[in-house]
């Protein structure tokens, strides 16, 4: 049925709308007196030009990932959760306590009981929003927006009132423990004769990340689970016929997404900054919802939408160290990646379309 | 009279979506003061191209005639003002407006909306009068009949001055009664000298009041003929192309044990109205029991109470077993654990996940079976071999299981459904409308597959608006009325008269 | 060269990395030389850029910031041969960077006694931006000024919020002035970054005064704007722009004494503070760089005996 | 609490609730027409800066609201391009478009002012003045009604008055006109919008138009009435919980402006009550801050029944393919 042959949807498109943004965005840069060739330069070069610029790309898209999928899962059951920043702030609470009141013997073990922590937090701060829309039809937009605002109370309370170790300016828990320390893909690449960069905080959870990728592509294409929240999401009514209940896909798809969500702590709190500070999510958890969306839900589209969105803020952060151009400048950028890729496809797609059929004639129904 | 110019004209008109070209150089001349039938299978073509008359689509060539005149429709705005009035196979109602604010969306005076209504209101009272249209123009739409919507969308297009009228299939969601009061209706428009386009499936009603008739096939216009000069075997055969068989060919029933056994069934819903007022029915083994009714009466609470996802009180045993009919248990897997299977009537809501390809369509409800999964993980590949061999034996087109379920016509869209029910080997069938909107060819593989069903000796419980279907299908018959049984008939003791009675909740004796 | 790195509020917070950016400009200004510069994104990024700059060659390496304190940790031992500045960093052990401290509750308790004696009302307010220890240190050091002058002053203290927005949300800081003034409220104290922008103006606006933060914001409403307490990062900035790849290192606490820390007079709050109010506070801050008044810190045991948060 | 206090919560009530209700009705009119917008976030702020940047420019805060909603309208109008035209999805435009606005109202402010993203304060006629209402000096005294005329009705700029005329006036295009009711048909089934003879793309252009404007309004509100000058990311999350207003009041206009008020109410309250010393305990600032949304969400699970959003809301109008 499709006019557009599949591999020109996945490449073409993309490729196409990824060049609209990029010369409306050049059209920015000039406006404020800047040479957007040099700009992309930087940015390409910074992003994937080295095992340094690739460490930092991968660990922002393996935030993105993480929350990404979080949407995601929820998206296939109808479920619109905005709480990604909460569960995932929440998670950085587990992650948190978990590698701070246990004295791990290693990091292995660490790891598994702080994504069992990370998880659980995060499913947490999901399931009440997911009970209030399941049992009592509460819209669970606002009330995950409410819980995002909350959540960060919650952690604001924990940070300066109770984590933070006595006397220090620092509204921070104390630095984990060494023997939590995640290996980074240096340390993993190493053996494998791989010189990778020492010093970016790409990590373990990356391979987690593109685990959850490939565990959320199996549940929710493979399994019978997935099949009944796809079934849910795409027709309530069929699903009430059909006696998939609503109230237990609400709650699973919520756990399941607010888990995934609070996961994303193993990289920025566990990995990266070994230690809880205020804000740790930076919006990460915002950002999964495009990430997402321009994913088009499929797990595969979320990690390519990761990497993209890691080349983003890896590339952005290359073009403050080598220009002058402002910081809100890649805001503007990503803006326009969001817009072209994930609204104005179609701006892209409806010409491609008419011109494929020119190209392949008719066929008779 | 003779060298009247045609009320319409269309030349030569193409329209394809993309791919499928539903349209093919179709040519037709419909005199006024004349109602001239359209028919062809789902997905010949039919609404399309009634939709470009209206303005609704653009057609991609031809040339369009209104008495005469050469006319392009860009929109509905300039059919309406060439006097074109349709009424959409899919009702184009806001569901949660008044039928008079339905009414007047698009055609108010004025920037205000009170003298609008006003004037509407009055206009409507004398289109009532005048052509015996009932409505209450306060009524919310979603909360009145299919029957009372439809005749909101005439009014609609009445409103407008509309004096050409199409009708895309009116008659598949109308009782016999509702059926008869439109045909009166369209008889009178007529008279006055109105030009009607009717498509249908139903050949009988082409017989009865067409006065040209116009078969469509795959797009194209195969053959425009008078109606006084054909007859429906001509028609179906012109239609699907081969020989149909208008009637269904079964032999006596040989009822065996009870299946299905209901007793004081009652539902009540959230606004306290009570839906099933203590139904007592039995079904057996090898035997259909039809369900008759004008729609609303309580047959959808039936189904889904039976079917498992509608509360109720009462006993309903399943070979012999009591099936909880609130809480845990009373929901559509554990009815279809316990033998039930269930073909719903809306096939778009409940049957069919529009979304899904059809594979996943065909393990809607059963993904849990045993044989479309492998350990922990479903098996896609096991599912689609089983699909591709349920379409080839129930002739879905296109055979094709990757393709979503939207994308199927109506009548292959239920072929999946019935395909996915059947093929399940259930002791009991609930089955709603197999029929609605479905060509006479699928009408009749579908009706074959029901009666096969009986023969292997399973019970089927049948609820259709459609007389005729539910006196040539059962071998009882049962009539709904406010919620209650009203009396049970023999189909070769009774006819439609007598049924239509019942229906109207004139009791049994009295009939 | 140096290089500066700003902290997430941006190099135009109108607060401290505002005071540190014009301090690395009048360096160059002055000397014709140049320095480097980011702006923060994000929390990954503070180690990037001191390894970026560090690696780059860039000496001294000047940080904003206690949240720098934790990558410095990481990243200092590893370019043992570049000096780095850490501005509101005083408890590192780390032998090649400059650690600098403000002794803010001092130059709060001076403008909390200003307050206090410019109050009418007897209540003197004060409006932080997010809730963390910092700000809290900042209101505790003004509580002790204010009850040094008047023991039965009231303090209405208040919060913006606990998320980042906290500290750009004008509109909120409005409210909260008026909800101070109609608590009887006749001074504000806005430590609270672009918050603090609708404090002073809602303030002036109302006709009650208001006090600045970290660089001197009087001008911003003349005659309407009591004081600012200054935090002189632009000096400490410059100072060690100018000594270069010799800046000394170790831990610096600038407080009056050492005028890292004060209150603004200048023409534009000449008139709102009278010689009395002026005699009364510079012998204060004699006394406390004379070690005879002690401000208490918040940080010292987490809590303020003048103010409860 | 004294009646004074009560006063004063209320009069902060209204100041906080009206850029909440100006979002909320721009809200409305999108959404009732179908097309979800979750960028008021970004039209608001956008329309701040050019509001502030011209009104300090021009001198006039007349001519900064014109630029300031037609700012805000062009914004609508790329989402109208991207949801309507090109029946892309409204969800994702909304998140590009609160990116846009983050980032284009600092990089053009910085181009223009070089202040660091914000803009000069603004003063005398370049900003809005509070309306003192007649009498109201002389009926202050009176008890009871003396305060609440001049004290909570009195003295707030004129857009706040304009604002909450918009609710009746709202209401009023809604359910008495012909432009209200194709509205809200488009809303609920556009195909029978389209049947009827009138132009859907039309009819949802300009509904975000509006929505355009109201947002323009509540962002130069807030940066020329509210405030004097535009300061970066001064909306401060406004958009959303205009976004949640609307929900919660089931997307009616009435209602709208009952659930901002209630949002105003409950921010003006936990603003006044930090720290609340209950004696055995003192509640934690968090606690307090976090109050209004807390109590949101008890209200809608306790209160509010399932919201029913329009029914075509959020999918593009697509006839063929
Ligand atoms: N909006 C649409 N977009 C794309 N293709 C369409 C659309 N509507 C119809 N088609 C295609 O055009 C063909 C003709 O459809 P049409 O609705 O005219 O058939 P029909 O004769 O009315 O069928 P039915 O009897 O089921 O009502 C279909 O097979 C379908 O594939
Ligand atoms: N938007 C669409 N895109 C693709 N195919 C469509 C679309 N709309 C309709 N069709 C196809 O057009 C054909 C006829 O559809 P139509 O809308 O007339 O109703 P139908 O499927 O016949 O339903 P009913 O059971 O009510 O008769 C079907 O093949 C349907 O799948
Ligand atoms: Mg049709
Ligand atoms: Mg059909």
């Amino acid at each position: 049925m499709d006019v557009v042959p599949k591999w020109a949807e996945v490449t073409l498109i993309p490729i196409i709308s990824l060049l609209l943004a990029a010369i409306f965005s050049a059209i920015v840069i000039i406006a404020i007196g800047e040479d957007p060739l040099n700009a992309l330069k930087i940015m390409v070069q910074g992003a994937f030009g080295s095992t340094y610029g690739w460490g930092y790309t991968l660990y922002y898209a393996t935030n993105f990932m993480f929350t990404g999928l979080a949407f995601a899962v929820a998206f296939h059951a109808s479920l619109f959760n905005i709480g990604g920043e909460g569960q995932a702030l929440l998670g950085g609470l587990g992650v948190a306590l978990v590698c701070l009141l246990v004295p791990w013997p290693h990091w292995t073990i660490a790891l598994l009981f702080a994504m069992i922590g990370g998880a659980a937090f995060g499913a947490l701060w999901a399931a009440i929003p997911a009970w209030l829309q399941a049992k009592r039809g509460s819209h669970i937009v606002i009330t995950t927006i409410m819980f995002n605002f909350i959540g960060a109370a919650v952690l604001n309370y924990m940070l300066v009132n109770v984590l933070k170790p006595k006397g220090s300016q620092d509204p921070a828990t104390a630095r984990f423990a060494e023997a939590v320390h995640l290996p980074t893909l240096h340390d993993i690449l190493a053996p494998f004769g791989i010189a990778f960069s020492k010093s970016t905080p790409a990590n373990v959870s990356l391979f987690i990340a593109l685990a959850a990728c490939v565990l959320v592509w199996l549940l929710i294409w493979r399994t019978r689970l997935g099949f009944e929240i796809r079934a849910f999401g795409k027709s309530q009514s069929a699903a009430r016929y059909a006696g998939i209940s609503g109230v237990r896909i609400t709650m699973i798809a919520m756990l399941i997404s607010g888990g995934l969500a609070g996961l994303m702590a193993i990289n920025n709190v566990m990995g990266e900054a070994e230690r809880l500070v205020l804000n740790p999510t930076e919006g990460a958890g915002f950002l999964g919802i495009a990430v997402a969306l321009m994913g088009r839900s499929h797990p595969f589209g979320v990690f390519l939408a990761a990497i993209l969105f890691g080349f983003l803020y890896q590339g952005g952060a290359e073009l403050a160290f080598f220009t002058s151009i402002p910081r809100e400048m890649i805001i503007v950028i990503q803006a326009l990646v969001i817009m072209f890729t994930g609204a104005l496809d179609n701006m892209v797609r409806m010409p491609l379309e008419r011109i494929f059929l020119a190209l392949r004639g008719k066929e008779v129904r | 009279m003779a060298n009247e110019a045609p009320a319409i004209e269309l030349k030569g008109i193409s329209k394809a979506f993309g791919p499928v070209q539903a349209n093919k150089d179709i040519s037709i001349r419909v005199m006024p003061g004349t109602i001239h039938g359209i028919i062809g299978e789902n997905g010949a073509g039919k609404s399309t191209l009634m939709s470009i008359l209206y303005g609704f689509y653009k057609a991609d060539a031809g040339e369009i005639f209104i008495s005469g005149q050469k006319t392009t429709i860009p929109d509905s705005q300039a059919a309406i003002a060439a006097g074109i009035g349709m009424v959409f196979q899919h009702f184009k109602l806001v569901e949660n407006f008044t039928v008079l604010e339905n009414i007047v969306l698009g055609a108010e005076d004025g920037g205000l909306l009170r003298p609008s209504l006003a004037k509407a209101r009055k206009t409507l009272e004398e289109l009532e009068q005048e052509y015996d249209l009932k409505v209450d123009p306060d009524a919310i739409i979603e909360q009145i009949g299919v029957g009372a919507q439809q005749r909101v969308e005439i009014l609609k297009a009445l409103y407008r001055q509309a004096n050409i009228l199409i009708l895309d299939e009116p008659t598949g969601v109308l009782t016999p009664a509702e059926a008869d009061q439109l045909f009166r209706i369209l008889g009178r428009l007529r008279e006055e000298g109105k030009t009607i386009i009717l498509i249908t499936h139903k050949l009988r009603e082409i017989m009865e009041i067409t006065d040209t008739v116009s078969v469509m096939r795959r797009g194209e216009m195969t053959a425009t003929v008078k109606t006084s000069e054909t007859s429906p075997e001509e028609l179906a055969e012109l239609m699907v192309g081969r020989k149909v068989l208008l009637q269904v060919d079964k032999t006596p029933a040989q009822p065996g044990d009870v299946i299905l056994d209901v007793k004081n069934l009652r539902v009540v819903d959230e606004m306290g109205v009570e839906r099933l007022r203590s139904i007592d029915l039995q079904v057996r083994a090898g035997e259909i029991l039809g369900i008759a009714g004008v729609a609303g009466n309580g047959q959808s609470e039936l189904l889904e109470v039976l079917g498992g996802y509608m509360d109720a009180t009462g006993e309903v045993r399943v070979n012999g077993t009591l099936m909880p009919l609130t809480g845990a248990g009373a929901d559509g897997r554990s009815r279809r654990e316990s033998g039930v299977s269930h073909v719903p009537e809306d096939r778009q809501r409940e049957g069919l996940i529009m979304d899904f390809a059809a594979w996943e369509n065909v393990a809607f409800g059963y993904h849990d079976d045993a044989a479309y999964n492998r350990g922990v993980l479903m098996d896609n590949s096991a599912v689609r071999a089983d699909t591709e061999a349920k379409m080839e034996r129930f002739d879905v087109r296109p055979p094709n299981p990757a393709l979503a379920a939207k994308n199927f016509s109506g009548g292959n869209q239920q072929k999946i459904v019935l395909a996915r029910e059947i093929e399940r080997n259930p002791d009991l069938l609930l089955i709603g409308q197999p029929t609605r909107g479905v060509d006479i060819g699928a009408i009749e593989f579908i009706h074959q597959q029901i009666v096969a069903l009986r023969d292997q000796g399973k019970a089927i419980l049948l609820v259709s608006v459609e007389l005729e279907e539910i006196l040539s299908l059962s071998d009882r018959v049962a009539v709904m009325f406010d919620g209650q049984i009203m009396g049970e008939r023999l189909p070769s003791q009774t006819d439609e008269k007598e049924l239509g009675l019942l229906m109207a909740g004139v009791s049994g004796e009295a009939a | 060269d140096p290089a500066i790195i700003f902290d997430l509020g941006g190099k135009f917070d109108k607060s401290f990395n505002e005071a540190a950016f014009n301090g690395a400009k009048r360096w160059a200004d002055e000397t014709g030389g140049s320095f480097r510069e980011i702006e923060l994104q994000s929390e990954a990024q503070r180690e990037q850029a001191l390894r970026r700059f560090a690696e780059a060659g860039s000496n001294p390496v000047i940080t904003m910031g206690f949240a720098m304190a934790d990558p410095l940790s990481a990243v200092a031992a590893d370019y043992p041969d570049t000096k780095f500045v850490a501005v509101d960093v005083t408890w590192l052990d780390a032998p090649n960077v400059r650690q600098i401290g403000f002794a803010e509750h001092e130059g709060s308790y001076l403008v909390g006694m200003l307050a206090a004696m410019a109050s009418k009302s007897g209540t003197v307010g004060f409006i932080g931006g997010m809730d963390i220890p910092l700000i809290r240190h900042f209101g505790c050091g003004y509580a002790q000024g204010a009850k040094a002058v008047n023991p039965d002053v009231k303090i209405v203290a208040n919060m913006t919020g606990t998320t980042p927005a906290a500290w750009n949300d004008p509109v909120k800081g409005s409210e909260l002035t008026k909800a101070q003034m109609s608590q009887g409220a006749d001074v504000v104290y806005a430590a609270a970054g672009g918050t603090g922008v609708g404090v002073l103006q809602t303030a002036a606006d109302e006709g009650i005064l208001s006090i600045g933060v970290d660089s001197n914001q009087n001008h911003l409403h003349p005659g309407k704007v009591l004081t600012s307490m200054l935090k002189r990062v632009d000096v400490a900035v410059y100072d060690a722009m100018k000594a270069g790849e010799n800046v000394e290192t170790g831990v610096f606490t600038l407080g009056l004494a050492e005028e890292g820390v004060g209150y603004a007079l200048d023409e534009n709050n000449a008139e709102l503070i009278t010689d009395e109010m002026k005699a009364a506070v510079d012998a204060a801050r004699e006394k406390i760089i004379g070690g005879e008044i002690e401000v208490e810190a918040y940080y010292t045991n987490d809590s303020c005996s003048a103010l409860d948060f | 609490m004294d009646f004074l206090t009560i006063i004063q919560i209320l009069d902060s009530t209204i100041r906080l609730a009206t850029p909440l209700l100006l979002a909320c009705l721009a809200g409305f009119f999108s959404e009732r027409a179908g097309i979800f917008d979750i960028g008021l976030e970004g039209k608001m702020l956008i329309a701040a800066m050019f509001s502030a940047a011209v009104a300090y420019v021009t001198g006039s805060v007349w001519l900064g609201l014109l630029a300031g909603a037609a700012s805000s309208v062009a914004l609508a109008a790329l989402h109208g391009l991207a949801s309507i035209t090109f029946r892309g999805n409204q969800l994702i435009s909304g998140v590009a478009i609160n990116f846009l606005a983050a980032g284009m109202t600092v990089v053009i402010a910085q181009d223009w002012f070089q202040l660091g993203g914000r803009t000069p304060s603004l003063f005398g006629g370049a900003r809005f003045e509070p309306i003192i209402l007649p009498f109201a000096e002389a009926v202050a005294d009176v008890p009871f009604l003396g305060p609440i005329y001049a004290e909570l009705l009195s003295g707030h700029s004129i857009l706040v008055y304009v604002t909450f005329l918009l609710v009746p006036g709202t209401w009023w295009v809604i359910y008495r006109t012909r432009f209200g009711l194709r509205l809200r048909a488009v809303g609920e089934n556009p195909a029978a919008v389209d049947t009827a003879g009138v132009s859907v793309v039309g009819l949802r252009y300009a509904a975000v138009a509006i929505c355009g404007v109201l947002c323009g309004i509540a962002g130069a509100y807030l940066a020329t009435a509210l405030q004097a000058g535009f300061v970066k990311d001064m909306t401060a999350g406004r958009g959303f919980i205009a976004l949640a207003a609307l929900i919660f009041a089931k997307w009616r206009p009435w209602p709208a402006m009952w659930s901002c008020l209630l949002f105003g109410l409950l921010q003006a309250i936990a603003l006044r009550y930090q720290n609340l010393d209950l004696g055995v305990f003192t509640v934690p600032v968090q606690a307090m801050d976090v109050l209004p949304y807390v109590l949101t969400v008890i209200i809608l699970a306790g209160f509010v029944g399932k919201a029913i959003p329009p029914r075509a809301g959020g999918v593009p109008y697509v006839k063929e393919r």
